[in-house]
């Protein structure tokens, strides 16, 4: 039972705590990346987290990561922006799955 | 056209029992009959009192807090505020039925015009704004402390949520107990995977609550904060640990969670406020 | 760090002097340096002049084994013996061993109860002064880290 | 502004059981500000006096290991209905604050 719960858990806290490229994510290492990939980034992760929210199911550490992805952005660290902005988006995925798997696998846990 | 009427009533008649079957009070029987099995030395009168029904270690010190809480100071205070009438002559009392006094059990309660749950909390703020008096912060000392003193002339009374024959009511209801049985945040828990799956086993050295009961007590006076703190406060708290990003106090989802939580805890009595680690 | 305390301990002083004076019933000052020491024997010394105490059945702490939570302790003691002057509670690991000292008066019973703060697991010795001495007895109390309510 | 110290004092033949608790913040002086970082002052009640007629029948020297919010009891012998109870504490701002209650 308490697998059951651990499991799923550690799974998921991995995947989301895992840098970019252990995820496969296109993180570049050759060639620099330029503001206008970071801030799309930006966009794209931010676009994602909306839907999240919709769901009821945002995640607690993604605004953060959306702030030091604007951050590095005006100090023009654009891999870090970029790298902060996929991690946002990937959390936001995985709150998005979570919510649609949940949106009827609560049933199977009510006290009956 | 009558005979629609009486063939649509009939259906309902006939619907009823179908819906009290599969409906809140056959999940309140089921959720209180489960701690009852789960714990079957814990009299269910003593869920009222949190972890200390389940961890005697705690509820020895818990008693010592109690022979002179900290929440005295809230309960002092909000009956200055609660005694103390509004800009117009008018008072807290004039909002509530019986005055105000010993209305704690019959919260959270459907309002059919609003089409809401509407919390205590929440018609606190209601009943000040009805009298031209600004809404508090739901965060504020002085609408904690006016919960806490309405809650303190509350003590024995039993919980007693209602949910009307009305969809809308019991769309509140459902929404509570989905969120309630939903895993979320990047934990990945449900409410109830702590609070019922594993009530009375360890959380790092502390023990984990049974839901039973839960809101029986709030608010409550939280020592490691020194002061005191909402049930949607809690809500938040526990939101925010499993990693999600918590709503705000009041929202309409921690007000369809309450009013689906309540309901399971009612027939137990209000015994709040309390005192918390 | 040293200049800093000093001057605390200064000030303590001299508020001491200035609110506490003139209300003539206060028995003694607050015992800044007894307070201010970082070892319990420093803390013992500034107190009673030794660090040595008696150990005796005759004390009862009350103290939890595990305490629920470090920042609220309760605690009580309470002796048989004599005379009883004082009643301090000492926590060894805390940063601050002295944690609180009641002076009874005669006519007061040897019978207090408080909630003292815990850094992390220690004894908690409480030790007794009358006439005869000091005598102490101690027991030793876990602090745990919360779950999510801690 | 009204005294944020609570006593109860209950008769039991001539012995009277104290129960005392008071508003405080008892600051450390090592907790640290969450938003600003800054190290919070240490800010805690230093000493407690309780008289029964004028006459102390407690003192309570504090450290800042004394729980936020204080409570204290403890019983003394030689009380009756009608004495005047007193509570009061000074801290190392040189606050303080009290309140007396009759014995009934």
């Amino acid at each position: 039972m308490n697998f059951r719960i651990l499991f799923p858990l550690l799974a998921v806290s991995l995947l989301a705590a895992a840098p970019g490229p252990l995820l496969g994510l296109e993180v570049s290492r050759e060639l620099p990346i330029t503001a206008d990939q970071a801030e799309s980034a930006i966009k794209a992760a931010e676009a994602v987290r909306k839907r999240a929210a919709a769901a009821g199911n945002e995640w607690l550490q993604t605004g953060s990561l959306l702030e030091e992805a604007r951050e590095a952005v005006s100090n023009e660290q654009w891999q870090r922006a970029l790298e902060r902005a996929q991690h946002a988006t990937r959390q936001s995925e995985l709150a998005i799955e979570q919510a649609e798997r949940e949106s009827t696998a609560w049933r199977e846990r009510v006290v009956r | 056209m009558l005979n629609t009427l009486k063939l649509w009533s009939l259906a309902l008649w006939l619907m009823w029992p179908a819906y009290a079957v599969g409906g809140p009070e056959e999940d309140r029987i089921a959720f209180q009959a489960y701690f009852q099995a789960r714990f079957p030395e814990v009299p269910l009168s003593d869920y009222v009192n949190g972890i200390y029904a389940l961890d005697e270690n705690a509820r020895q010190q818990w008693e010592q807090i109690e022979e002179f809480p900290p929440y005295e100071f809230a309960v002092e205070e909000g009956q200055l505020l609660f005694d103390r009438p509004f800009g117009n002559g008018r008072t807290y009392g004039d909002c509530f039925d019986n005055q105000g006094i010993g209305v704690r059990q019959d919260y959270p309660r459907f309002d059919p015009v609003l089409g809401e749950v509407v919390t205590l909390e929440l018609a606190i703020n209601q009943c000040r704004q009805l009298n031209g008096e600004p809404p508090y912060d739901y965060e504020s000392n002085e609408l904690v402390s006016l919960s806490a003193y309405m809650a303190w002339t509350s003590r024995g009374k039993k919980i007693n949520v209602v949910i009307p024959e009305d969809p809308r009511a019991l769309a509140a209801y459902e929404s509570g107990k989905q969120f309630y049985y939903s895993k979320r945040g990047q934990l990945n828990f449900a409410c109830s995977d702590c609070h019922v799956t594993s009530a009375g086993l360890y959380v790092r050295a502390d023990h984990l609550s049974a839901s039973l009961g839960h809101p029986s007590h709030f608010p409550v006076y939280r020592s490691k904060l020194g002061r005191m703190i909402s049930l949607h406060s809690r809500f938040y708290g526990c939101i925010r640990d499993v990693r999600a990003r918590p709503f705000e106090e009041q929202s309409i989802e921690y007000r369809n969670l309450e009013y689906f939580l309540t309901y399971m805890s009612n027939g137990l009595i209000i015994n709040g406020p309390g005192a918390r680690k | 760090m040293q200049p800093g305390r000093r001057l605390f301990i200064r000030g303590v002083l001299a508020l001491a002097a200035l609110t506490a004076v003139p209300r003539a019933l206060l028995a003694m000052a607050w015992p800044a340096n007894a307070f201010g020491a970082v070892a319990a024997s420093d803390a013992m010394n500034e107190l009673f002049g030794t660090s040595q105490s008696t150990p005796s059945d005759a004390i009862t702490l009350g103290a939890p084994e595990i305490a629920e939570n470090g920042a609220v302790v309760p605690i009580s003691i309470e002796t048989s013996l004599p005379d009883v002057q004082s009643i301090s509670v000492i926590v060894d690991k805390n940063p601050r061993p002295l944690a609180v000292s009641f002076e009874i008066p005669p006519g007061t019973q040897a019978n207090v109860a408080c909630r003292i703060k815990m850094g992390e697991t220690s004894p908690v010795r409480a030790i007794v002064k009358t006439p005869d001495g000091l005598f102490s007895t101690e027991k030793e109390v876990k602090v745990t880290i919360g779950g999510c309510g801690g | 502004m009204a005294s944020k110290i609570k006593v109860k004092v209950k008769l039991n033949g001539d012995v009277a059981e104290v129960k005392s608790l008071m508003m405080h913040p008892m600051e450390t002086g090592s907790r640290k500000d969450p938003d600003t970082g800054a190290t919070i002052p240490a800010h805690h009640i230093t000493q407690l006096t309780f008289t029964n007629n004028n006459e102390p029948v407690m003192i309570v020297n504090c450290s800042t290991a004394v729980s936020r919010d204080p409570y204290f009891s403890f019983n003394f012998a030689g009380a009756k209905a009608g004495d005047t109870f007193a509570v009061s504490w000074v801290d190392n701002k040189g606050e303080s604050d009290s309140t007396e209650v009759v014995l009934t």
